[in-house]
């Protein structure tokens, strides 16, 4: 092997703190070193053509690159020493700027761990080995995963671009959340005139088969070829013949339904459809409540059905569906507020989500867009609105801002003074987060024109004072103490990730963190990827996150997943793990760990083996770490190759 | 030879040794290991950690004169101003050495090695440096067994508790020392030294007859002649190894203890540009000994395995070098087996005579 | 011994069903007895249980799969069966277990040290086993020795004198001992000081003869053909002898286990140089113990707990940095 | 001893980490941008999961000279492979206990987690773990084969 | 007491070669054969070394590829064509192999050569030959027909059946085209399955034996190649009339020390590393049956 090392200068990044000429004259000294060089800048054009020149001139078959960290500019030199023929695979990086010349002013230690480094690089090189990806057919086809505004547009985008699309819904209605909001910051706009139009669209689209009502059962295979089987729970009516005509809501005798679509500021009907503009606008059988599931005494909606669409036999169907890419839009859900028992832990009828409220505001709530307090029915006036319910609050495990309800908690103060121009609103905040386009200006309406007082402190307590809530808290910013008499307080309660989004994960095989929100693939610079390659993140099941910035992730997920099926073949990362068939004795405990179920067992003339499905692998190397005879080996990552590191550094 | 015998007392041994380990690498038995896990082994003479010479050795001494792992030489690989270069560099010649208390079927193996190592096969064409450079340098004082155990067959296979077969000196348990009798010249020539006495009569004839004794403690002996035709006659009665296999487990402790297996492996081990290439012990009964690199193993079988190596002490190697057998009856494979694995029977069984030697008790099933 | 007609009678009964029945039979000498292949009914006739039952017929039954064999089990053989079924490295359909109450085994090299000052152990001619001592004939004269100073050392804390699992047993099972295992074996090597216990396994392992006869008598040893121990890649550890590759074998060897071993103490029985290689086992037995409150070789459903996790391990606390 | 370099005065010992690339190796780099000053005696080995460690690296670590070894992988929940951590916490727990059997100090060899965003963290773990290191001073090693002395790297 | 010792123990005598020490070679040029052979041609250093260098067809060598290992491969050019290098051809399969065919021109290399026996090339004079070659068991022969060509009027009619899985997988390139070309030899190809602008014999070799049909008359058969052809090779060649001598072959072994001493390469007493590698049938089915 010919090894051409190039020590970089950073500038004075690294030539300020180790000595890059003694490294390179050092690696000179490297077995299987034919050539090296300190470089000023090795990421620059003129320093990658000096590698390209360095490989043709000194017929290199590697190369080492010590600057800064390959988490950097891997794909950089990689590119680099391709363009001048060299499989991509035979470059080794040692990070001497981040791990050695950033963190510490001793030139002389810098350079001999800058050496050692280098070594490393070149002992693990020397056994490198040309690996080139494997072609893999894909299904062009995505399974879009939530309803909501985010999943809509992932959805209709990727129609947009050509490709078929399943959407699956777990509610009777897409729209998600957005779907029960009144109007939207900050131009207040009517929530269901923007999102409606879009949810017609889903339904019209030949592209998009939608599944609602539906969730996913399990997910197999892999980037490009995923199955999905998708589970669509008995709504006790044929879709197929059902017209949305709602007959039947009307004559169903059970109309103490606990109304979802309401957050429950309502009741409804045991069959009903969801709200007006639900797609599809199919009736769903509530099975808890309804008299004929329950007790068999009923079956007036199957009566009075004029096309015969009820159905209180039909039972969960399991559908099978193959897609090449998955987007997951999961969206969010409300953490659960009543952990806050100051403010009465769910107990005063008066004390309401913000989403609640959204309910009471919008003209197709319960209340058909006049506010009135749950309690009695009161229009309330003085209205207190408390922030960061489970938000930024370390004590009860959600240390993280929703991002959100700054906004939305203007915007209903905002639109109380609309429905009640004598009313009052107080807002207790702990700082107002408000960047955004028009964001900060809207803030300041609602206080300025529209004369929400607004309290930089918290709410200690809550206590009922005849038909009003005393609402007890600080003004840090006046130094004192307040009260105000509350007809009506709305809590701000904080996001978090979908109920059931770990399970989802689990079964996408994706991660998630201690919240529930999955975990994109680079905080920075892969947003709406996974680690799991062919899964895409898009809206509030990543992290909280409002309207527009949902639907850009929707389409960004979409412009992901038409890029990757783009083509009728993928190339699979070759960093794989790699079975020798010849050592392999079948024991299984490498199908038993991998977290991906990327190996299985096959049949080798009579000897059961390991086989790796290089498109599932991962590359993570746990099967490797487990085999005990060593005979699955990530490539790349090869136990020989670690140990010549260790080696490298150790042998004494 | 002339040369006299002499008299070394117990109580004088170790200043005698340690007079030799001026002129010797000097090697004798010792004991290691603490209460039922210890073990008596071969290792350079360490005065203050005694001598071993009541018990008989539980290794052989095979590894004094060819070692576990031994430098067969050095290389340098480089590359000067872009251009490959290489330079190979033989290992040293080993330092002369003295092996005292070895039995005398130990020093009978390396019999059994002479004539391959000294390039029989290749009719002298190629022969082992190292080991002839080992074996010209090496002193053998071979201490006489005065008891036999049951393993003990060396009587079966041409041996006797007294045999000077290979030895340069013959040390025999007399009184509160040994009777120390020169085989060779070079055997003479180390008891050239004050601290050895001259012999009387009584020890003479004391050395005398505890040879005797234990030679005719020893079982009567069969006829192992046709061990040769009758184990190639089983070569593919696969029924007759299976069951003689069956409890095998396949590891190299026979081997690895036996004073005559003498296989090897050659591997290089290698740190950047320098590296060895090194010459190590193998063991014919180690799966991957004949694996080729296509994954093929003539061997795969352990039964496979097993026939080989009786195969080769009982048929081929005799077929080779004029009906010697490369067996020297020390009996260690037998009693350090873990699997009681008895290599007298299943020479026996090959040749039909089990019941006739009183091995009938034994069932190999 | 009405035990061993019993368990005959039940190698008999299961012969024509199997491959062979895997057991116990005469040795080279009458100290040690030898695995045991029946195949014919005339085989049974030899067939010994008792305390000369010492090695573990475990080891042998991966090398039928696909076969049907009958074995013999004390309850720390049963426990590698149970290990092996459970990872699927022998099927239990294809293995017929026959189980005894075990008062404990022989160790060989015990008895050799105990007659050590009578003369080579090898000169043995006659042992007999009978109200708690081994009569041991050796030269012509007649040893008494307490059977518990020389049985296994597994034995003294063995938990398990029954097959944990078997489809006969023969005779009444033994009331349980009582016996815990607090790892008294290793109690020697904790009170050295960690220069003692380096410099101890140098010395030790400087002997070994990498006869791999550790290994293969291990039945938990999966790799059997294919061990790291001799292969370039991955190249773990070079042919030479080096006491640091050899340690650092006994070490793979370990690691390999932990988790699995049954502490059937095989492999250090059969070490012909009498290194304490169990003691590696050992520590990581007790660590896993500790963590995991498993034992291996109990439960055919069970998972060796280094092949399994949980989100939250009560057991790990993460260190405070 | 370390490759081709001239004596350090021992002043540095010989450590090695073996930190998985999207979590702990990520957290050095973080580390770095951060300019979080830290001893220099640690190298480290980049594996894709602290799951691809293998407790035998580090075993061959220590018996070649290492004077410690550290694993760092993604805290638990975060790996992103989603398990490779569970199972390098157990084992790497497992594995811990061994090392005074042998006779070396467990305190040579520690693991922990810090993510990407840790660069602090990973500071306070680095220099910790130096120090600890360095209180125990350098490690005994066990002598290798006289045949492979020729492999010793020395000073050119 | 006198010296019962029959066998005088042996001594080294000052100069004795050591045949464990490889001749350090040079790679003067690697031909990649196909995707998993390739050739290597090496020339010996040092003065005069490879001038003197001498062997016989059908010998072997053993490469060492320093700090991997070494590996036997049988040299495959004859002794008549060796001014400028001698030739190996190793197939890809283990550690040595692989390190093999990472080796450019210029690389260093040891070998230790010539080892065992060779074809009998002297007793097959005046006689047809009929080479067998399937994949990499061309090289061997290799040695030998060239060696023949180079000796043309030694012999009587000279044929090649060369076969291979598909075109990609024939080595020698450059000799095939002159072998098809010359009109001292006949010379057959021939591919497991119909490739698109295959111009030979399309089939399996044995089947494309029985079908050309060598006549045994003073005929020799020589024929090397994976064992599954071989054992098929052998039937056909019985069912035309060869005889077991007349039948030769090569055999390949796993090999350390090359000089019948380490012990792995034996089938009973034979030494494939010092009597073989090459054999006829009737040799062979003297031997124990382990291949």
């Amino acid at each position: 092997m010919r090894i051409g090392v190039f020590i970089c200068h950073c500038g004075s990044n690294i030539a300020g703190t180790v000595d890059v000429a003694q490294v390179a004259a050092n690696a000179a000294k490297m077995p299987d070193v034919a050539f090296a060089v300190d470089t000023m800048y090795a990421c620059s054009e003129p320093g990658q053509q000096a590698i390209e020149e360095a490989v043709k001139q000194h017929k290199l078959t590697g190369v080492v690159v010590a600057s800064c960290s390959p988490r950097m500019h891997e794909p950089t030199f990689r590119r680099a020493v391709e363009r001048a023929g060299l499989n991509r695979y035979m470059i080794e990086m040692a990070n001497i700027r981040e791990q050695v010349s950033w963190i510490g002013k001793d030139k002389e230690a810098n350079t001999r761990k800058a050496t050692d480094l280098v070594h490393m690089a070149v002992e693990k090189l020397r056994l490198n080995r040309v690996l080139i990806p494997k072609q893999i057919p894909v299904t062009r086809k995505v399974l879009v995963v939530g309803g909501g505004v985010a999943g809509i547009q992932a959805a209709l985008d990727c129609a947009e671009g050509g490709m078929e699309v399943v959407m699956v819904e777990r509610e009777p209605s897409i729209g998600g959340k957005m779907s029960k909001l009144d109007k939207t910051f900050p131009t207040i706009d009517c929530s269901s005139c923007v999102l409606g139009p879009k949810m017609v669209d889903v339904a019209q689209n030949d592209h998009i088969d939608l599944f609602t009502y539906s969730e996913v059962e399990s997910i197999t295979g892999y980037v490009g070829n995923f199955e999905v089987t998708i589970r669509k729970k008995a709504p006790y009516v044929d879709w197929e013949k059902c017209t949305g005509c709602g007959i039947c809501t009307e004559k169903c005798p059970n109309k103490k339904s606990f109304d979802r679509h309401n957050e429950g500021m309502g009741t409804t009907t045991s069959i009903n459809i969801p709200f007006p503009q639900a797609i599809p606008k199919k009736a769903t059988i509530n099975a808890a409540t309804c008299r004929k599931l329950v007790d068999g005494k009923c079956g007036v909606c199957a009566k009075v059905c004029p096309s015969g669409a009820i159905n209180y036999e039909q039972e969960d169907e399991l559908v099978t569906v193959k897609v090449g890419a998955v987007v997951a839009a999961t969206g969010y859900d409300f953490m659960d507020w009543t952990v806050y028992r100051e403010y009465g832990a769910g107990r005063y009828k008066d004390v309401i989500t913000s989403l609640q409220y959204e309910r009471l505001l919008s003209a197709s709530g319960p209340t058909e867009g006049h506010i009135k307090r749950p309690s009695d029915g009161k229009e309330p006036k003085n209205i207190v609105f408390i922030q960061c319910v489970g938000s930024r609050d370390v004590s009860i495990g959600r240390p993280y801002c929703s991002g959100f309800c700054c906004m939305y908690t203007a915007k209903q103060a905002i639109l109380t003074k609309d429905h009640i121009p004598d009313s009052q609103s107080y807002v207790f905040y702990m700082d107002i987060r408000s960047p955004g386009k028009a964001y900060d200006e809207f803030t300041r309406r609602a206080q300025e024109e529209y004369g929400a007082q607004y309290l930089r402190g918290r709410v200690s307590t809550i206590v009922p004072l005849g038909d009003k809530l005393l609402v007890r808290g600080a003004d840090t910013l006046a130094g004192q103490q307040v009260e105000i008499e509350a007809d009506l307080v709305v809590l701000a309660v904080g996001g978090e990730a979908a109920h059931g989004a770990p399970q989802l994960a689990e079964k996408l095989r994706i991660s998630y963190d201690s919240y529930g929100f999955f975990m994109e693939g680079h905080v920075k610079l892969k947003p709406v990827e996974t680690n799991t390659a062919g899964v895409f993140l898009a809206g509030a099941c990543q992290g909280l996150k409002d309207i527009p910035a949902s639907v850009a992730q929707g389409s960004a997920a979409a412009a992901k997943a038409l890029g990757l099926l783009s083509k009728d073949t993928l190339e699979s990362d070759p960093q794989t793990a790699s079975v020798d068939l010849k050592r392999c004795v079948g024991c299984g405990k490498c199908w038993n760990v991998c977290p991906f179920g990327a190996i299985r067992e096959m049949d080798m003339r009579g000897q059961i083996k390991a086989e790796v499905l290089e498109a599932v692998c991962q590359g993570c190397g746990l099967c490797n770490a487990t085999c005990p005879q060593g005979a699955i080996q990530l490539s790349h990552f090869t136990d020989n190759q670690v140990l010549a590191e260790v080696e490298a550094l150790c042998r004494c | 030879m002339n040369a006299q015998n002499k008299f070394i007392s117990r109580a004088k041994l170790a200043d005698w040794l340690k007079e030799l380990s001026s002129r010797f690498e000097v090697w004798a038995p010792r004991k290691e290991g603490e209460g039922a896990r210890s073990v008596v082994v071969y290792r350079p003479f360490e005065a203050e950690k005694g001598l071993e010479l009541d018990r008989k050795p539980t290794e052989s001494a095979k590894h004094t004169m060819f070692p576990r792992s031994e430098t067969l030489f050095n290389f340098r690989r480089n590359l000067v101003e872009g251009a490959p270069s290489l330079e190979l560099e033989e290992a040293a010649d080993p330092a002369p050495r003295l092996v005292f208390g070895l039995l005398s079927c130990d020093a009978r193996g390396f019999q059994i090695f002479d004539p391959v190592y000294n390039g029989s096969g290749t009719n002298g064409q190629a022969k082992d440096t190292y080991y002839l450079k080992r074996r010209s340098s090496t002193v053998l004082i071979v201490k006489s067994c005065s008891k036999v155990l049951s393993t003990c067959f060396c009587n079966w296979v041409g041996g006797g508790p007294a045999s000077t077969e290979g030895a340069d000196v013959l040390a025999t348990e007399v009184q509160d020392g040994f009777l120390l009798t020169p085989v060779s010249e070079r055997g003479a020539a180390v008891l050239d030294s004050s601290l050895l006495a001259a012999t009387n009569s009584d020890m003479e004839s004391a050395a005398a007859d505890s040879q005797t004794k234990a030679a005719a403690a020893l079982p009567a002996a069969p006829d192992l002649k046709e061990s040769q035709s009758a184990l190639l006659g089983k070569f593919d009665n696969a029924a007759f190894w299976q069951a003689e296999s069956s409890k095998c487990l396949s590891c190299g402790a026979c081997t690895y203890l036996c004073p005559t297996c003498y296989c090897f492996n050659i591997s290089d081990e290698a740190a950047g540009y320098n590296g060895v290439r090194l010459r190590n012990w193998d063991s014919c009964m180690m799966p991957l000994f004949t694996m080729e690199a296509s994954g093929h193993n003539p061997r795969t079988p352990k039964m496979g395995r097993l026939k080989n190596r009786v195969g080769h002490k009982f048929s081929y190697y005799p077929s080779l070098h004029g009906g010697r057998i490369a067996c020297c009856g020390c009996g260690r494979c037998i009693k350090s087996c873990p699997s009681s694995v008895d290599i007298r029977r299943i020479v026996t069984d090959a040749i039909g005579f089990t019941e006739t030697v009183g091995l009938k008790e034994q069932n190999n099933g | 011994m009405a035990i061993q007609e019993q368990l005959k009678k039940m190698i008999l009964d299961v012969l024509p069903d199997v491959d062979c029945v895997i057991g116990w039979g005469p040795g080279p000498d009458p100290l040690r007895g030898s695995p045991f292949f029946m195949r014919k009914p005339e085989d049974v006739e030899s067939f010994m249980a008792g305390p000369m039952a010492v090695q573990n017929p475990a080891l042998f039954l991966p090398e039928y799969k696909g076969k049907k064999v009958g074995v013999v089990v004390k309850g720390c053989d049963s426990r590698s069966v149970v290990q092996l079924i459970s990872e699927d490295l022998i099927k239990r359909e294809e293995v017929v277990i026959i189980g005894f109450p075990c008062d404990g085994v022989l160790d060989v090299a015990k008895v050799e040290n105990a007659l050590a000052s009578h003369g080579e152990p090898g000169e043995i001619t006659a042992v007999e086993f009978s109200g708690g001592e081994v009569k041991v004939t050796l030269a012509g004269n007649t040893h008494s020795l307490k059977f518990d100073d020389v049985k296994a050392d597994k034995c003294g804390r063995c938990a398990v004198p029954n097959a944990v699992m078997s489809d006969f047993f023969a005779g009444i099972a033994r009331e349980a001992s009582g016996v815990k295992d607090d790892y008294e074996d290793l109690a020697a090597l904790e009170k050295m000081s960690l220069e003692e216990r380096f410099a101890f396994w140098e010395n030790e392992m400087s002997r070994c003869l990498r006869c791999y006869a550790c290994r293969n008598a291990c039945p938990m040893c999966v790799c059997r053909d294919h061990c790291v121990a001799s292969s370039r890649i991955p190249h773990w550890i070079s042919q030479a002898d080096s006491t640091r590759d050899k340690l650092m074998f006994q070490v793979i060897h370990a690691v390999h286990l932990a988790g699995r071993c049954t502490g059937c103490g095989e492999c250090q029985r059969v070490c012909p140089v009498g290194i304490p290689v169990l003691l590696l086992k050992r520590t990581l037995s007790k660590g896993v113990t500790e963590l995991f409150d498993y034992a291996a070789g109990m439960d055919t459903e069970s998972k060796p707990p280094l092949l399994t996790f949980q989100v939250e391990e009560a057991t790990i606390k993460e260190r405070n940095w | 001893m370390s490759v081709l370099n001239e004596s350090n005065n021992g002043k540095e010992l010989r450590i090695v980490g073996f930190l998985c690339n999207w979590c702990s190796y990520g957290g050095a780099d973080t580390a770095g941008v951060g300019r979080f000053t830290q001893p220099t005696d640690l190298r480290i080995v980049r594996l894709p999961c602290s799951g691809r460690v293998n407790p035998l690296f580090i075993v061959k670590a220590l018996l070649n000279g290492a004077d410690g070894v550290l694993v760092s992988g993604c805290h638990p929940r975060d790996c992103h492979y989603a398990e490779g951590n569970f199972y390098a916490r157990r084992r790497l727990e497992v594995f811990k206990r061994l090392l005074p059997t042998l006779g070396i100090d467990p305190r040579r060899f520690e693991y922990t987690w810090v993510s990407a965003s840790e660069g602090q963290r990973w500071q306070k773990v680095v220099s910790e773990f130096t120090q600890q290191v360095h209180a125990l001073g350098p490690a005994k090693f066990v002598a290798d084969a006289p045949e492979f002395d020729v492999l010793k790297v020395c000073a050119e | 007491m006198a010296n019962e010792n029959a066998t005088p123990t042996p001594t080294y005598e000052p100069g004795t070669r050591n045949p464990y020490m490889p001749y350090v070679a040079t790679v003067v040029e690697v031909v990649t054969e196909t995707h998993n052979i390739k050739t290597f041609r090496l020339r010996l250093d040092g003065e005069g070394v490879h001038e003197a260098f001498d062997h016989k067809p059908g010998q072997t060598g053993q490469l060492s590829v320093f700090g991997v290992g070494e590996s036997t491969f049988v040299i495959n050019s004859p002794p008549t064509r060796k001014d400028k290098y001698i030739q190996f051809s190793c197939m890809r399969a283990g550690e040595v192999t692989t390190a093999l065919h990472g080796l450019q021109a210029g690389d260093k290399i040891g070998v230790r050569a010539p080892m065992g026996n060779s074809f009998d090339y002297d007793a097959m004079k005046g006689k047809d030959i009929f080479f067998i070659g399937g994949g990499i068991g061309m090289a061997p022969m290799r040695t030998l027909l060239l060696y023949m060509l180079d000796n043309r009027k030694d012999y009587g009619k000279i044929s090649l059946l060369y076969g291979a899985k598909s075109p990609e997988d024939l080595s020698f390139a450059e000799d095939r085209e002159d072998w098809l070309k010359r009109d001292d030899m006949n010379t057959y190809l021939t591919i497991d399955k119909e490739a698109p602008g295959w111009e030979h014999k399309v089939g399996l070799i044995p089947h494309v034996l029985e079908a050309i049909g060598p006549s045994p008359e003073n005929c020799v058969a020589i024929t090397c190649g994976p064992p599954i052809m071989i054992k098929f090779v052998l039937q056909a060649l019985n069912k035309l009339g060869f005889k077991p001598d007349q039948i030769v072959t090569t055999l390949e072994k796993r090999m350390k020390c090359g000089i019948g001493i380490c012990g792995r390469c034996n089938i009973g007493g034979k030494y494939v590393c010092i009597d073989g590698p090459v054999f006829t049938f009737e040799q062979l089915s003297q031997m124990p049956n382990e291949l």
